[in-house]
């Protein structure tokens, strides 16, 4: 038991190391971080041969709070879904802490950085380990928190600590609903233990529904929407995307690691582990591949103009994780976990490459100001091609066999599947062509960078360009575990292992292989042809994108502008519904109803001692007559109480 | 019949002095038209077979309080008050005022019940009235008779103290 | 035979001219005087009601009635003196430093 | 002779306490021919001296319980109790006049003596078994009152208040004189056992009986300050000199709800379904005008008159709930109130000094910088007569609101509450400007041992009282034997 | 049901707590050196915190009794005793009580240079009043210390107060006092009503009438109503916050307000259930609209101390939700949040303190950038913040989930209305955080602004230590009230009775008015 205990712990006592005595330990603060995170690999590693065998490790640490009825434990539930996301979440860590020691070099906060980094393992791996929901919510906020910190990592910037408070308070948005949820997980089924809550779906319980909104809804699907709109907080989908590609702010390494591979998927992870729950409710399915097949492109479409190299990928991560909830949507939960795997080691490289390159020149971000880059950082160059081929899902890369299990997935789902089949292949060209665009705009063409800039242009250290390469090395590799059917029988790893823990929704029957291999080509070659175009038109002849631009003002600058949202979201609910109301309110209710009031009281009865003051004039003839009226009315009293 | 009569005779007489004494305008007339009304206050105790109060009426009151009066108004010789200033400026209101409680008082006066009712004997114990108002007064109320002395005492006190000259300070 | 209601009724009368003289004049002479007629409205009760109670008490407290009237008379007459040398004026309504 | 003198002495014993209180003033006074003018306040000692001497002598009836001198005179716990707290206004009021009267250049000896004439008049009204008794123990304090106010002869406005206060207290006594007579007319007899006797089976209804208890009511109302019979009070407290402003609060208040528990919960007390109604009416009508009026005075005298109004006010709550508890709860309250009131004023004579009056409750700024002593006493005084336990104010206050909820007037007792709630502000303010101003050039206050002992005493009172009530609460409900 | 332990211990535990800060003022009347006195008032502190240990080690939580009883005649006229005792609710705020006045002395050590010596005093009276608040089992009792606790109180906002501090003082004091004075005539009633006694334990078995209770409650609901403070008699609050010195606001916001919530817990509750079940929907109303309000108001300030007074309101609406789900979790979820409140917001009002001895501003537009210079005070700040907002693993969570639970499972939409509270209360405190610690130095004063020095750190430690216990392990708090909690409920559905008829209620308030 304590070995499982173990894996979070390790990262804690790292972030607790670095955080207490990083004042004194100065850059060595990163040797704890890293020996504790390294250290949860490798115990992850032992806990996934662990579990290889299909085994399910359920233990509980200690009687968190216990009243009544309510009972919940600090345990750990370690299954192979469990045991993948473990795996995923420490290794990208490692190397991504690796990658920060050469990347935060010199930077005032170093010691800060890696407690903040630790802390988030920490918290990362709270939340795949636990074995309920609470517990669970516990690392679901605890990332949040981090990533609060590491996208205000540089406080000094308004604008970072705008991103980092953005992105809290949307997450929260988000974990509204998951309170909820978990509130009514508690009142339906009296507990809030993964295998308590799924042994009991099959109950009474589960049938029940209640009234909402004049409509009927039944509490499962509720339920599932509440936790879904948890997830939709935390993954950046729609509508609550809008922190993450701000979350940009932050350091590269955060990007990578939080923003890329690990936080945002936590949703994704969710959903996943409430598989028993969703694939109870066609509604909340069917919300999910919608709202997943819908963000995978709208995001893509933003990402189509952006000139923030971060942004684009940004971008990217928000509609690759569509893409995952689309799997999830259509019941392909192992497809979805796989994508997520895939896209956690691919989209991790990307990010440290294009750190890679922002450090290479020195913190420049606008890709308008790269360009011909690829002779000067050439090892960085290659990892960049590998990541984006495996991002634009081309056959043998990593994406492609994620991508497609999907979208396969998709198609041959009943229902909307074909719809959101093309959504989804739309999002594969539009993904090739941003992807490639980024790479022509950095690496190829004419040289647009400043001068000064020009002349200190350098290749990363090695500490940085290792993991780029072990990062690389997976990204071409990953998806071979993954291997669909369609290409080679029943050599699947990844989905018999992921078999045991979910419902078996797949679709894909031996003998439609055929029309999967069709569908496979035919994404290919999308993908080739969105390249093509990027290459037509930002190498060829660079002229006709701002022709273009030109040609279609609104359409680009609505892309440019991201459709507005933000302002919208700002308008609306920041300014608003919080700002405009709580002035107004406080301007006017508190200080002029609630508390004029009182103070009104207070006014009428001084006011009343002042005048009364005049009726004490000071003439004894006067006091006398008073008397003498009281005398009058008493003595009048006399035909009132007889 | 008689008796009605005088009574009548008396209370004209004490109602229209009392009304002159609050509506003169020179202090000196006030005077002695209280000096007139306790005059007949007198007699209306006469009337009532009370005539050492009627003596003890004429000597306290009309001999020495309003003597007293008399003598301080002079030497202070107050000069009359001028016609506005008469009453006070509310006295429309007092006028007003002064009906309303007459009218409270006489009515509820009027229609108590006094369980003496006028059938029976006046005392006629003339002679030895003043006997048994002494034994009364040194026996029974001894204990007021003293706390009267003591009352006078303090008046005596309070008048010298208050009044003489000051010697120093 | 004089009923006994008539008394009352003069003494009521009489008080209530008492009564109204207080609140009317501004001579403070005045002022004790129409106390004096509150006073002796109060007598003339107390006396009526003895004759026709047989008791003497009514008698015993007029005495007392008019010992007090004569200290008070004195006091008041001690402090007007006061005041006509401290003011020099004998009208109530001049007396008002202190009011509110 | 011997013998006669013995028989004499047993005569009087009844009455001796009130004998000794006045032979001691006789004593003063002729003294006073004798005594150096600086000398004066020896005689201030030795009133006290016959104070204590009287109270000794009243502890030696205490428990005794008759009607004396044919039924003018009664001697019972009622009275005795009553006589105690006179003892202590009086004592009180002796110990904070004897440096005020050196402040103010009074050097006369009959100010002792008139303050005893007056307690003893207070003790007749407290022992009075018959209307005349009553009404001439009423007089002797009054006109001894009358004398005191108007002391300071060169100060206009201690003759003002003298003249206001005389000729209002002569009014409500013809107005009190002619109820009497009424009650007179109807019972035919002035001794209280007899009007009761007589009210047993009379008939109640009779206009009358009615009219001659609202006399009664006014003129004892304007005894204790019940509004609307309280306008002289703000006057004559701020026109009289504050050691007899100080006794006039503590002692004459008192006596009159002597009188007005012995004649409205004993002789009338058949009559308690009407007076309880106007009691009850004047009670509200009393603390709304006291604790309103407080408020925006600027004189701390004038304050503490408005603020003895108010208290008035809340001690005709008890008397309105009548009964044992009612009575007894009166007799607490206004035993507090006589040991807050005193204490309070002995502060305020502190501040008095040749050349500022000292009276402005400006004057109290920065009080708790230049003396924290007097400050931290009257911050004491204040929250005592705000009611905030643990201090004796508290104690009163709950006792009548208690009799009052018992006796099913719940809703005076809120009325109360809410009053006494308002009174929180002028009091808290006197605080304030104590603790929370800065002081406006610092000032000497005037002491003296004979002050520092009043104050003493009284904040000791105040706060044992407020901790551990039980044995003056025993008292004051074992004292209610002689008008139930 | 419920009995008193006498003679637990041999000696009288809770009397002593009650009286040796008392003691300690008197010694302090003749310390004249200022430091001295400081020590002194320490030291008792201490002395008050070191009696909690065998207070929290002989106490049985396994009992619902009142333990550690104490009981003496006092006035026996009324049947007045000066009773005490502890169960397992009121014992967690006596310890609390204990901590909170050490640590504000402490805060006090310098920030107060004016008339140490009436501080101190007025401190540890303070401390005494509440501790009796909190074990009186004397209705009459109680209200002596629920009253006496005003004048230290009064006087530490009025005399080392702020500006406006005048106001503030008299605000306070009249508020509270009004509602409180409402509250003495319900006493004196349930007194008469149930047969002449104060005895809290006689009065709980007591059965009182249908309508008595709906007239009384609303007498004792005001008084709380007041003191908690919730919406719409809050306004004394922030006022009473903002001017009060950081002592004061730290026992204010810590101890103070929960008086309101533990005398709902203690007197509401058990004697009068039918009125507590009538008035709850209102209540939870009241409850919900003080959640959302407090936490809008708290968006409006500029000033950092008002704003944390609001952000008060919006807790402690939390705790009301909580009380009057009247179920378990809500219960025990509202009390443990009166203690995260005490520690999180006494902690920020010490937060506030520590900056405004350095920079004598609260304008929160004067501060911006500081966690540069003073990183100890940002982590700090940075983790009571987390705390306010609820983040799990630290206090703030476990109660407000509790609660909502609670309230979740008592109606729904109730729970739904308060969880927006979670979103706005992450709103306002983090930008507040960020206006305070992020950004660039803008008001040069802050350039040279020293950070937490060890007096300081020592007193925000023990709470930071609670925070993080509490959100790990708040069983710790929950073993300590289980049984009392679950005493109290079963009392309440066993007390419960149905409404009478109207006519019966018409002739019950005309034998009430006689």
């Amino acid at each position: 038991m304590l070995t499982y205990a173990l894996i979070p712990i390790l990262p804690f006592a790292g972030f607790l190391i670095a955080g207490l005595f990083g004042k004194y330990l100065k850059e060595r603060a990163a040797y704890a971080a890293i020996a504790g995170v390294v250290g949860a690999f490798l115990l992850s590693f032992s806990t996934f041969l662990d579990v290889l065998d299909g085994t399910i490790i359920n233990e509980n640490l200690y009687s968190w709070i216990s009243i009544g009825t309510l009972s919940v434990n600090v345990g750990f539930q370690i299954d192979q879904l469990t045991a993948v996301m473990l795996l995923v979440v420490t290794t990208l860590s490692s190397l991504i802490h690796i990658y920060s020691v050469g990347y935060m070099h010199g930077d005032k906060g170093y010691a800060r950085f890696f407690s903040y980094l630790a802390l988030f393992t920490f918290f990362m791996l709270v939340l795949v380990m636990a074995n309920n929901f609470l517990l669970m919510f516990v690392g679901w906020e605890g990332v949040g928190l981090c990533s609060y910190l590491l996208i205000g990592f540089w406080y000094e910037k308004k604008s970072a600590s705008d991103a980092g408070v953005k992105a809290f308070v949307v997450n929260r948005v988000g974990d509204f609903g998951f309170v909820l949820g978990m509130l009514l997980i508690f009142s339906t089924f009296g507990t809030l233990d993964f295998a308590g809550v799924f042994a009991a779906l099959s109950g009474p319980a589960a049938k029940q529904s209640i009234a909402l909104l004049g409509g009927n809804i039944s509490v499962v699907t509720l339920i599932a929407l509440l936790l879904f709109l948890g997830a939709t907080g935390k993954s950046a989908q729609l509508p609550l995307y809008v922190w993450l590609p701000d979350a940009m702010e932050g350091p590269t390494p955060v990007s990578a690691l939080i923003h890329a591979a690990t936080m945002v998927t936590a949703g994704v992870f969710m959903v996943s582990r409430c598989a028993p729950i969703f694939s109870l409710s066609e509604t909340a399915m069917t919300t999910v591949a919608v709202v997943g097949g819908l963000t995978a492109v709208f995001a893509a479409t933003i990402g189509l103009v952006q000139n923030d190299i971060k942004r684009v990928i940004a971008y990217s991560t928000i509609s690759q994780l569509g893409y995952m909830f689309l799997g999830l949507g259509v019941g392909a939960f192992s497809a979805g976990i796989f994508h997520l795997t895939t896209h956690a080691f691919f989209k991790g490289l990307l990010f440290l490459a294009s750190g890679s390159v922002i450090h290479a020149l020195s913190g420049e971000q606008d890709m308008r100001k790269m360009g011909a880059l690829k002779s000067k950082i050439s090892i960085t160059h290659v990892v960049f091609i590998i990541g984006s081929l495996a991002l634009a899902g081309i056959f043998p890369f990593a994406g492609f066999f994620s991508k497609d299990e999907i979208l396969w997935s998709a198609y041959s789902s009943p229902g909307m599947g074909r719809v959101l089949w093309l959504l989804g292949v739309a999002g594969a060209f539009m993904t090739a062509f941003y992807s490639f665009r980024l790479i022509y705009l950095t690496f190829y063409g004419e040289s647009r960078i400043d001068h000064e800039v020009e002349h200190h242009v350098h290749e990363s250290p090695k500490v940085m360009t290792v993991p780029l390469m072990i990062l690389a090395f997976f990204s071409l590799t990953i998806g071979w575990i993954g291997m669909p059917g369609a290409i080679l029988p029943n050599v699947n790893l990844f989905g018999n292992f992921l078999a045991p823990i979910f419902p078996h929704a797949e679709h894909a029957a031996a003998e439609s292989h055929g029309i999967e291999r069709w569908l496979m080509l035919f994404s290919v070659l999308v993908a080739l042809s969105g390249i093509r175009m990027a290459y037509s038109l930002y190498v060829k002849n660079t002229s006709l994108p701002d022709r273009i631009a030109d040609r279609y003002k609104g359409a680009y600058n609505l892309l440019l502008s991201k459709y507005k949202i933000d302002e919208i979201y700002n308008y609306l609910f920041v300014d608003g519904l919080v700002h405009k109301v709580a002035t107004f309110l406080y301007k006017v209710g508190d200080v002029k109803i609630v508390d004029g009031a009182v103070n009104g009281i207070a006014r009428l009865i001084g006011t009343t001692s002042e005048r009364g003051r005049r009726i004490q004039t000071g003439y004894v003839q006067q006091y006398a007559f008073t008397m003498g009226l009281g005398l009058v009315v008493l003595v009048g009293l006399y035909y009132v109480l007889k | 019949m008689i008796n009605k009569v005088i009574f009548l005779y008396f209370a004209a007489v004490i109602l229209a002095s009392a009304i002159m004494m609050v509506t003169r305008r020179n202090p000196i007339h006030s005077v002695l038209f209280m000096l007139l009304l306790f005059f007949h206050i007198a007699g209306l105790f006469v009337l009532l077979n009370a005539e050492f109060l009627a003596a003890v009426q004429l000597i306290v009151y009309a001999g020495a309080i309003l003597i007293l009066y008399l003598f301080v108004v002079m030497l202070l010789n107050v000069d009359k008050e001028s016609i506005a200033a008469r009453a006070n400026r509310y006295w429309p209101w007092i006028a007003a005022f002064g009906i309303l409680i007459a009218g409270e008082v006489v009515l509820l006066v009027s229609r108590g019940i006094f369980p003496a009712d006028e059938g029976q004997e006046p005392m006629r114990l003339a002679s030895d009235g003043v006997l048994s108002l002494g034994t009364e007064l040194y026996t029974k109320y001894l204990v007021p008779f003293e706390i009267a002395s003591v009352v006078l005492l303090v008046g005596l006190v309070g008048a010298v103290m208050l009044a003489k000259i000051k010697t120093k300070e | 035979m004089i009923p006994l209601s008539w008394y009352v009724i003069l003494s009521a009368a009489l008080f209530t001219i008492g009564v109204v003289g207080v609140f009317s004049r501004r001579n403070i002479f005045i002022l004790l005087m129409s106390i004096e007629l509150m006073l002796n409205a109060a007598n003339i009760n107390f006396i009526a009601f003895s004759h026709y109670l047989q008791s003497l008490t009514g008698q015993i407290f007029v005495i007392f009635v008019i010992t007090v009237a004569a200290a008070e008379a004195a006091v008041a007459l001690a402090i007007i003196i006061l005041l006509a040398r401290n003011r020099g004026s004998v009208y109530v309504d001049e007396f008002n430093i202190m009011k509110g | 002779m011997s013998i006669m003198y013995q028989d004499f002495l047993r005569s009087i014993m009844p009455i001796n306490a009130e004998v000794i209180v006045v032979t001691v003033a006789l004593i003063v006074l002729i003294l006073d021919f004798f005594v150096e003018e600086e000398s004066k306040y020896y005689l201030g000692w030795l009133s006290l001296g016959g104070i204590i001497w009287a109270a000794a002598a009243t502890y030696n009836v205490m428990g005794a319980n008759g009607a004396f001198f044919s039924g003018t005179f009664l001697l019972d716990p009622f009275s005795t109790f009553f006589k105690f707290v006179f003892y202590l206004a009086c004592g009180l009021g002796i110990l904070v006049s004897i440096n005020y009267l050196k402040i103010e250049d009074i050097r006369r000896g009959e100010y002792y003596a008139l303050m005893l004439f007056a307690t003893s008049g207070m003790m007749l009204m407290a022992s009075a078994g018959d209307l005349i008794t009553l009404y001439l123990g009423l007089e002797l304090m009054a006109l001894s009152i009358y004398i005191l106010a108007g002391f300071m002869r060169s100060d206009n406005r201690s003759n003002e208040s003298a003249i206001k206060y005389l000729l209002l207290g002569a009014f409500s006594s013809g107005i009190m004189l002619y109820g009497m007579s009424l009650l007179y007319g109807l019972s035919g007899t002035t001794n209280l056992a007899g009007i009761l006797t007589f009210l047993r089976e009379a008939d109640l209804t009779n206009p009358v009986l009615f009219l001659a208890m609202i006399m009664l009511v006014v003129s004892f109302g304007f005894k204790v300050a019940a509004a609307p019979f309280h306008m002289w009070v703000p006057d004559v407290y701020e026109g009289a000199p504050t050691s007899v402003t100080a006794f006039m609060s503590a002692g004459p208040k008192v006596a009159g709800f002597a009188v007005l528990l012995r004649v409205f919960t004993y002789a009338l007390e058949p009559l308690h379904a009407h007076s309880t109604a106007i009691i009850a009416g004047l009670a509200v009508l009393t603390m709304a005008v006291g604790n309103i009026m407080a408020l925006s005075q600027t004189n701390i005298k004038r304050m503490l008159a408005y603020s003895s109004i108010a208290h008035a006010g809340y001690a005709l709550v008890g008397l309105a709930a009548g009964g044992p508890d009612g009575a007894a709860s009166v007799m607490l309250y206004v035993c507090i109130y006589a040991l807050m009131n005193m204490g309070a004023f002995g502060v305020v004579i502190m501040l008095r000094k040749t050349g500022e009056r000292g009276e402005e409750i400006t004057d109290f700024a920065g009080l708790g910088k230049s003396n924290k002593t007097a400050a931290f006493l009257m911050l004491i005084f204040m929250f005592s007569l705000t009611g905030i336990p643990p201090l004796a104010g508290f104690v009163g206050k709950f006792y009548i609101f208690k009799a009052a909820v018992e006796a099913g007037l719940v809703w005076l007792a809120v009325v109360g509450v809410l009053f006494s709630a308002i009174s929180a502000y002028f009091y808290l303010r006197i605080i304030m400007i104590m603790y929370m101003n800065e002081p406006k050039g610092s000032f000497e206050l005037t002491t003296s041992p004979s002050l520092a002992l009043a104050l003493a005493i009284s904040v000791t009172a105040v706060i044992v009282i407020g901790v551990y009530p039980t044995n003056l609460l025993n008292f004051a409900r074992a004292s209610i034997i002689g008008i139930m | 049901m419920l009995e008193l332990r006498l003679h637990q211990l041999d000696y009288p535990l809770l009397s002593l707590m009650i009286f040796i800060p008392v003691l300690g003022s008197f010694l302090l009347l003749f310390i004249r050196n200022a430091a001295t006195v400081r020590w002194v008032a320490l030291g008792f502190s201490f002395v008050e915190l070191a009696l909690c240990v065998p207070l929290l080690l002989n106490f049985d939580s396994s009992i619902p009794h009142m333990q550690f009883g104490e009981s003496h005649t006092w006035i026996a006229a009324w049947d007045i005793n000066y009773r005490l005792g502890v169960d397992g609710i009121s014992i967690l705020f006596v310890a609390l009580t204990a901590l909170l006045t050490s640590i504000s002395i402490m805060v006090s050590w310098t920030a107060i240079q004016d008339r140490v010596r009436e501080f101190m005093i007025a401190m540890l009276f303070l401390e005494a009043g509440m501790i009796g608040v909190f074990t009186a089992l004397d209705l009459f009792l109680f209200y002596i210390f629920w009253e006496a606790m005003l004048i230290p109180m009064y006087l530490l906002i009025g005399i080392w107060g702020g500006p406006n501090r005048l106001y503030a003082a008299i605000k306070f004091f009249l508020y509270t006092l009004v509602g409180s004075v409402l509250m003495l005539v319900g006493i004196i009633a349930v007194y008469v009503a149930a047969g002449n006694t104060f005895d809290v334990l006689t009065l709980m078995n007591h059965k009182f009438s249908y309508t008595f209770q709906m007239w009384v409650f609303a007498a004792f609901f005001l008084a709380f109503a007041v003191k908690v403070p919730m919406f719409p008699v809050h306004t004394w609050l922030p006022d009473a916050h903002v001017e009060a010195p950081t002592a004061g606001s730290i026992i204010l916001a810590g101890i103070l307000i929960k008086m309101g919530a533990y005398g709902f817990l203690r007197f509401s509750l058990p004697f009068f259930p039918d009125a507590a079940m009538k008035w709850t929907p209102a209540i939870m109303v009241l409850s919900v609209i003080a959640i959302i309000y407090g936490a809008y108001m708290a968006f409006a300030q500029t000033d950092f101390k008002k704003l944390i007074a609001y952000s008060s309101v919006s807790h402690m609406g939390f705790v009301t939700l909580g009380i009057f789900a009247l179920n378990l979790q809500g219960l025990e979820g509202g009390i443990l949040q009166m203690l995260n409140h005490g520690v999180s917001t006494g902690a920020l009002f010490l937060a506030v303190g520590v900056i405004y001895e350095r920079t004598h501003t609260r304008q929160i537009a004067d501060y911006g950038g500081i966690a540069a210079k003073v990183p100890v005070y940002a982590a700090f700040l940075l983790i009571i913040t987390l705390s306010s907002i609820g983040l799990p693993g630290t206090n703030g969570f476990i109660g407000e989930f509790t609660i909502l639970l609670g309230a979740f499972l008592h109606s729904k939409p109730y729970a739904v209305i308060a969880s927006i509270g979670i979103i706005l209360g992450a709103g306002y405190m983090l930008w507040l955080y960020q206006r305070v610690a992020f950004g660039t130095i803008t008001n040069p004063h802050n350039e040279h602004l020293a950070d937490m020095n060890l007096r300081e750190v020592a007193a925000a430690l023990p709470l930071v230590v609670l925070v993080f216990i509490i959100g790990f392990y708040p069983n710790a708090a929950f073993g300590v009230m289980h049984a009392s909690v679950s005493n109290l409920m079963q009392h309440i559905n066993e007390k419960v009775q149905t409404a009478p008829a109207v006519t019966q209620m018409v002739s019950d308030v005309l034998r009430m008015s006689n």
